[in-house]
């Protein structure tokens, strides 16, 4: 789809508590817990940018970069 | 994309606060607001008490100082008199601040010194395990408080207004991007400025109170916040219990430091 | 030769600091200190410095504490009740190992107690006031020019050990009016900063056992804290790094302490009667002394301007040599109490009142006719 | 030699100011050794407020007064409470009508007594000067110190604006001993 | 006729206050507006802290406690603790109350415990010898601001308000029958009651400052008095500097240790 | 035989202090004492007494100290930080003798230091903490069952001698867990207090050197104050009316130093090697004590129990006797250095380690090796 | 005068500091200073009992008394 | 006999509380002396969290540990840290897949392991009890304070409600026990 914006989701697994914040505020559930509760990438695609879950990590484990 | 790292001491993190502690959404909020700012990091100087909060400032890679319970403002005012070119801000509890450090934060706030303070208010003690602190709600538990709390808070923002602070402003971590604009506002204040931030300890404060979770209490948070023009056409009912969100002040008054070097310093030298 | 000014001790003690290098002063006003921080009021801005009076002394010594950190020579004064405030940040000056001056002219304590009247009471508590194992300086001087010269030496020291220092005065002093040479020659020790870093600045890096912390501003970001703490400034309370600290903290002291200790001795060599007073109570000891002489009676005072840490060598070596030694304080024999560590009981006699007057010559001389 | 002398009075008579002055006259300008020290209630106004001063050729040590040589007292107390510190032949210096003496003064003192409050109401239109004026009786009276540097040394320590009706009052006191 | 030596502890008078002082005046006041509450003196507990003003606790004749530099609050907050029946009513001064007791002070506002503080305000440290306060007026001058103070003061009354005191007042020397009036008003609540009284030093104040006597400093408070209506109706500039006068919150709220007798009394041993 | 309870070191002091009588307490959190606060915050309501948790340290002390001249039996908790900020209130306990208790469970200082860890570096503060000359009592449990009676014996030393008591307790110690057995005949002091009055009542008034001072609120109204006083409560600051209170004031605790003072004495009779040490630390030197006694080695333990007036005469004697005293502490050496006083430098060993571990029955013994 | 009230004006000279409150502010100038500016009665007959005197004065050392 | 025991893990794990249920279990329930000490970090949670338990027929004097005849570690770094201060013989629990045991176990040493977590959900449907189980199994393992005991010790520490949980989770990990 032209226009679109794609989204890069890094998640650092060494820094990230689990605490569910990232995609418990992600709005398009891009990202979802693993096995562990930790957060993991669901689906990229659907990441629209909004940087809720970069907002409410308190962990500094998680970034979302534009894909130009 | 915003570049964390580049205000971080990475070699300090994971940083010691539990999973989902609001302080840590609270220090990327200031960091980001920091940032605006433009300034060198070399002019900032970042000083904590002691507490969960107050350890803010060793992760970040500025001129920081952890001191002692309740003394961060009165440190980083001796600081500011030595050094007035520095960017002075204050990380704090609403232990730290409030309790043991109540008469430091009126007497900055009614000198208008220039520093930004930065009030992490979890309403509770969480780094000695949970005892009420002068924010902790009414009839909520505390370790200290095994039959429900009674004691009134203290509205942080009024003590702030009636001390005399020059900018006063509340946010919550229920709302990161508001939270970063109003520090941004508090730091651009050329005077003494509070930014209470209101902010979640499910380990201290949630786990005794029917809130287990990070999210749950961020959303309890959220629940309970009202904006400050809403909150304006509600009655006083419906405002109990609120957390009123916005600017209360934002005022220019003459600087503390600066009102010294015009005034004393000139007369003195005028006048020997 | 200098100009010569009359002064009040307080004064002194404030032109002094001055010029140590004083530039910042935090205070809190109390009965016998307050002139030092009205001078300072008066003097600081003269010299670009600034002064506040901040809300208590806790908000007072933690000014000064931050002042010293971002590079001013800075100093508090108080009495009894207030220097009990300060304790706490005290240790803060002293784990963290900043520079800086803390005066307490005494006055009769317990608490308010008798806050128009002189005493020796807070000896012990400048040895032992904050909690916790802690290595300790503290000057007392006996008049008004010795008062100007050792608060020099108080900020030289400071700088130098990087640790606060503990300024003992007692209300007479505080109060005595005296004329004091202004001599030209005066030493005045500035910080010395390690500027160098690899990799991470490291603040706590020891030169002989002395950290030479950069001051905060000048382009080396670092962390201060009250925790124990390693090189690079952040916490580590491990068991090891604990030990190593505290065994260097007192070896840096004990390692100069002839740097550090200062005294007097007056009066017969070899002396039968030893007399060991500090502060203005020793210029009582050092009357009572000539009398004694010139009545053929061998004795001389021993005078600790350098009370911590206390220069027990040399008194032990002439306790020795004498047959009985007084130590006449207006306490209740706090000095005394230090000296049995190393004077036996047989030889050591207290002499203390505690009545709000100096322990005068007449009553030192029928103490020592009691014991010859 | 050593020479010591005590002012005393209540607080706001400037007895601690007088002693200053007399200390500095004779450590500044006279070249001698003296040191004042002082006494005080925690009362504002109104309380013991008096100060010692010595003087010497030597270096002092003993600070406190062992046993005076002069005494200027102006309240009754500051001349009761001080008999028992003073030389047999001291000099003794009151305000007439303010300090009862009758009876107390030892046989071989000297005592000498002026109208201080009156002298400094005449000279300045208020009884501020008081002490001032009694000093000049003091100086007149012992020649411990000269007129010349208690001079200078008031106009050192008094207000500014203040001085020549300071020295005034020094004179008055000056010449009442000198008369006297 | 009034009978004040009822009240008095007469073999300590004359006071050791200066001639002129405000602190008698208010301590009159303060008689009249207790014997107006009827109260039994031995169920009277006056404490105070350190300062002129606080020495007023010695010369009345009821149960009296002198205790520290700005910390007859805590000290009044046990004892009213461990015995609630007894009034309790603080004495205390702009230095001990707001600067070294500051943090006490709002404290016991926020709990809203049952004590009257009256707070001689006289705008120094007279006890210290004339070193300026929290609310020594800028551009005066103090032992402490040899050049003129720069230092904005607190306005008590916003900051007792602030803190959530329920009842607060101001009133001043110059008028000692509204005083008495206003005084009686805060024994009255049920709570933490501040009456501010704005008093005369001319001793450590005023001589420093052109006001030699007791009369010209009682009437430059008068010609800086407004009540609190008339200051309503005032620009913000007109009101710069000036004493406004009245009752500024008068409110009824649950005390403190009712609170906790009700609640937590109750529940623990309902739930034990 | 009493029930017997599982409890933590803090725990028992909190439940001693109740069974003392305990009425109010006065708080502020600080690990490593804070469920002293908690316990009281749910155990006082439960016999009709008050808790409040206060803005910081120096508001509950003196709170508390409110609170025991209107007549309940109260007390604090805190550890190194906060009674460092307790000093100048606890001086206003010793000069207007009032009776309340401090707890004081240590760790690791100066400053913030370690706050988890255990050190016993306050018990020089303990004893000179606060400006000015004052006695002080002190004690120190080494166990969860004798805190539970040592906090009611401090208590009833603080009741009968009108004096705060210094509990000093070690973040061991707070945080362990022992049974305790709660027996049934455990005696409680009440105040006693002079009634009558002949013109104005005399709140200090006398007996046996200890003012029997009545409660606030009971009908007889009275002065107290901070300043040095008579009799009657006022304001005394006369040379003499000082100089006698002072002298009182220590004899009051000298005169009866026998029922202030306690230890206990194990191992062998007549010992080579004495080991002093206190607090939980001694634990481990009578471990070592055991150790040695089974290896042929005659060596003792003394433990002060009371920690302040320190029980020199006894140890004195018993040190005359043996031929190595070692001094085992969590710090640099503070009763050792104590014992200085009246134990020869040849005879004295200090052991000390400030690494946040309790030196261990090994190390002890490695030390008595070493000079033996 | 029928109805005119009479005070007598009690001055404790023992207590009385000469501050000059009370006479400063006594409205009828029924007080006045005496020689060493203490409180002195000028003219009793003045006096309207207003207490204005007796209200500022700090040292509980005038008192008015109505005749009756 | 001394009998030293050892539960290490970090915080939130429980092991606090697990050494406290032993103590008091073989103190008030089976009439022997003991005594626990912790050790912990100033994080509130994830830092270090142990606890020590001496259980003795003598009176305990020193409440630390000497040589540990067993140690229970809930995380990697409880079971490295205190290698150096277990008996030879000593018994050692940890949890299978959280601690890596392969080459590190003293030869003389018996290891057990069991899912404590796997157990704790499958009982409460959440992982707080894990420490729970592993006290079931160190009861089986060790057999120093009887099942009964510990289960007393349970009911009296763990939070009202969740006892009988509690106990299931205990049974659990003792069975491991028994039959491993
Ligand atoms: C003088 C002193 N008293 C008490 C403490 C213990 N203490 C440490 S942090 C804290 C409370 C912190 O509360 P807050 O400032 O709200 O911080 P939080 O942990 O909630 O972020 C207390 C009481 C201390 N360190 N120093
Ligand atoms: C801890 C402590 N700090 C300082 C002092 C000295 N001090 C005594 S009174 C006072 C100021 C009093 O000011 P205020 O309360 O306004 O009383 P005032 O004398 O003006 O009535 C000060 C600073 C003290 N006694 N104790
Ligand atoms: S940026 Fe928004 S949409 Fe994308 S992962 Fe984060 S929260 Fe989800
Ligand atoms: S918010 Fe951060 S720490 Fe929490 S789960 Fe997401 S990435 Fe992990
Ligand atoms: S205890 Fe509370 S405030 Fe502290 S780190 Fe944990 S969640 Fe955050
Ligand atoms: S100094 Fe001021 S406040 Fe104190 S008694 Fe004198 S006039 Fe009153
Ligand atoms: S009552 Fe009124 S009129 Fe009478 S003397 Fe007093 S002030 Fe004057
Ligand atoms: S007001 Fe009182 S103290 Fe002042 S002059 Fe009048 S009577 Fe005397
Ligand atoms: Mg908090
Ligand atoms: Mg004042």
């Amino acid at each position: 789809m032209a226009g679109k914006k794609e989204f890069l989701i890094k998640i650092n697994l060494d820094f990230c508590k689990a605490c569910g914040l990232c995609y418990s505020y992600c709005p398009t559930k891009a990202i979802g817990p693993d096995k562990e509760f930790r957060a993991s990438v669901v689906d990229a695609d659907k990441c629209i940018g909004c940087l809720q879950c970069e907002n409410y990590c308190p962990d500094f484990a998680i970034e979302i970069e534009e894909i130009k | 994309m915003f570049d964390y790292a580049e205000y971080l001491r990475l070699d300090k993190l994971p940083h010691i606060w539990c999973y989902g502690c609001g302080n840590g959404i609270i220090l990327k909020g200031a960091i980001r607001a920091i940032d605006k700012m433009g300034w060198e990091k070399d002019s900032v100087m970042a000083v904590s008490g002691i507490g969960c909060s107050s350890r803010a400032t060793g992760y970040l890679d500025f001129n920081s100082l952890h001191t002692l319970h309740g003394r961060a403002i009165p440190f980083a005012t001796g600081i500011k008199m030595a050094k007035p070119e520095l960017n002075v801000i204050v990380f704090t509890g609403d232990g730290d601040a409030t309790a043991i450090g109540g008469n430091h934060f009126i007497h900055a706030a009614r000198r208008n010194i220039n520093l930004t303070v930065i009030l992490f208010n979890n309403n509770i003690y969480g780094m000695t395990g949970g005892q009420y602190s002068p924010t902790t709600p009414k009839g909520y538990f505390a370790s200290t408080a095994p039959y429900g709390h009674i004691d009134p808070s203290f509205d942080i923002v009024e003590l702030a207004l009636g001390a005399g602070a020059t900018f006063v402003a509340r946010s919550t971590v229920a709302n990161p991007r508001e939270m970063e604009k109003v520090i941004h506002e508090g730091l651009k204040n050329k005077g003494f400025s509070l930014i209470e931030v209101v902010s979640n300890c499910h380990e201290r404060f949630g786990k005794r109170n029917k809130m287990k979770s990070p999210y749950e209490m961020i959303e309890w948070i959220r629940s309970r916040s009202v904006s400050k023009v809403k909150a304006e056409s509600m009655e006083a009912e419906e405002r109990e219990g609120k957390i009123i969100t916005g600017i209360f002040r934002q005022e220019t008054r003459p600087e503390y430091v600066e009102t010294y070097d015009e005034l004393v310093l000139k007369k003195a030298r005028g006048g020997i | 030769m200098g100009e010569i000014k009359f002064l009040q001790g307080n004064e002194a003690c404030a032109l002094g600091a001055m010029r140590a290098g004083l530039r910042f002063f935090g205070g809190y006003p109390i009965t016998p200190s307050s002139e030092i921080a009205e001078q300072c009021a008066r003097l600081l801005p003269c010299s670009g410095g600034r002064f506040i009076q901040m809300e208590d002394e806790i908000a007072s010594i933690a000014s000064i504490i931050g002042a010293s950190l971002a590079g001013s020579k800075s100093m508090t004064a108080t009495s009894g009740p207030g220097f009990s405030l300060m304790q706490e940040a005290l240790g803060y000056g002293i784990m963290a190992e900043i520079p800086f001056v803390v005066v307490n002219v005494m006055r009769g304590g317990p608490s308010t107690g008798h806050p128009t009247g002189p005493s020796q009471g807070d000896i012990m508590q400048a040895r032992w006031g904050t909690h916790g194992d802690h290595p300790v300086i503290a000057l007392y001087p006996e008049s008004v020019p010795e008062t100007y010269y050792e608060i020099i030496r108080a900020f030289n020291l400071a700088e130098r050990f990087r640790q606060p220092v503990i300024f003992l005065m007692d209300e007479i002093l505080g109060k005595m009016n005296e004329s004091v040479e202004i001599k030209d020659d005066i030493s005045v020790f500035e910080r010395e900063k390690i500027q160098s870093r690899d990799g991470r600045y490291r603040p706590y890096a020891m030169k002989d056992d002395i950290p030479l912390t950069a001051n905060y501003g000048e382009g080396l970001r670092f962390h201060v804290t009250g925790l124990f703490h390693d090189e690079t400034g952040f916490p580590d309370v491990s068991g090891e790094n604990i030990q190593k600290n505290m065994d260097r903290m007192y070896r840096k002291i004990e390692n100069n302490i002839e740097e550090l200790q200062k005294w007097e001795e007056s009066g017969a060599d070899n002396p039968e009667i030893l007399l060991v007073s500090a502060g203005t109570q020793a210029r009582s000891a050092k009357m009572a002394c000539q009398e004694l002489n010139s009545r053929g009676i061998s004795a001389a005072v021993f005078r600790p301007v350098t009370v911590w840490p206390f220069p027990e060598k040399r008194l032990s070596a002439l306790a020795a040599r004498s047959k009985k030694v007084l130590v006449v304080e207006m306490n209740k024999g706090q000095l005394a109490d230090e000296c049995r560590k190393f004077i036996s009981d047989e030889k050591l006699i207290p002499v203390n009142q505690l009545n709000s007057e100096m322990i005068s010559p007449d009553e030192i001389i029928r103490q020592v006719e009691g014991v010859l | 030699m050593r020479y010591e002398i005590i002012f005393s009075g209540i607080g706001g008579q400037g007895m601690i100011l007088c002693g200053k002055i007399a200390a500095e006259a004779a450590s500044i300008y006279e070249k001698k050794h003296s040191v004042q020290t002082v006494y005080y209630g925690p009362e504002s106004r109104g309380g013991i407020a008096e100060s010692y001063v010595i003087i010497s050729d030597e270096p002092v040590d003993y600070p406190k007064i062992t046993r005076a040589h002069a005494l200027v007292a102006m309240s009754q107390s500051g001349l009761d409470r001080h008999l028992a510190h003073i030389h047999e032949n001291a000099v003794i210096i009151t305000e007439t009508g303010k300090v009862v003496t009758e009876g107390r003064i030892p046989r071989r003192a000297s005592l000498s007594a002026g109208a201080f409050t009156e002298e400094s109401i005449r000279i300045m239109a208020r009884p501020l000067a008081a002490n001032i004026v009694a000093l000049g009786l003091f100086s007149a009276k012992t020649q411990m110190i000269s007129p010349e540097a208690c001079k200078k040394a008031i106009r050192h320590n008094v207000p500014a604006g203040t001085e020549e009706k300071n020295i005034a009052a020094f004179d008055a006191g000056y010449q009442l001993g000198i008369n006297g």
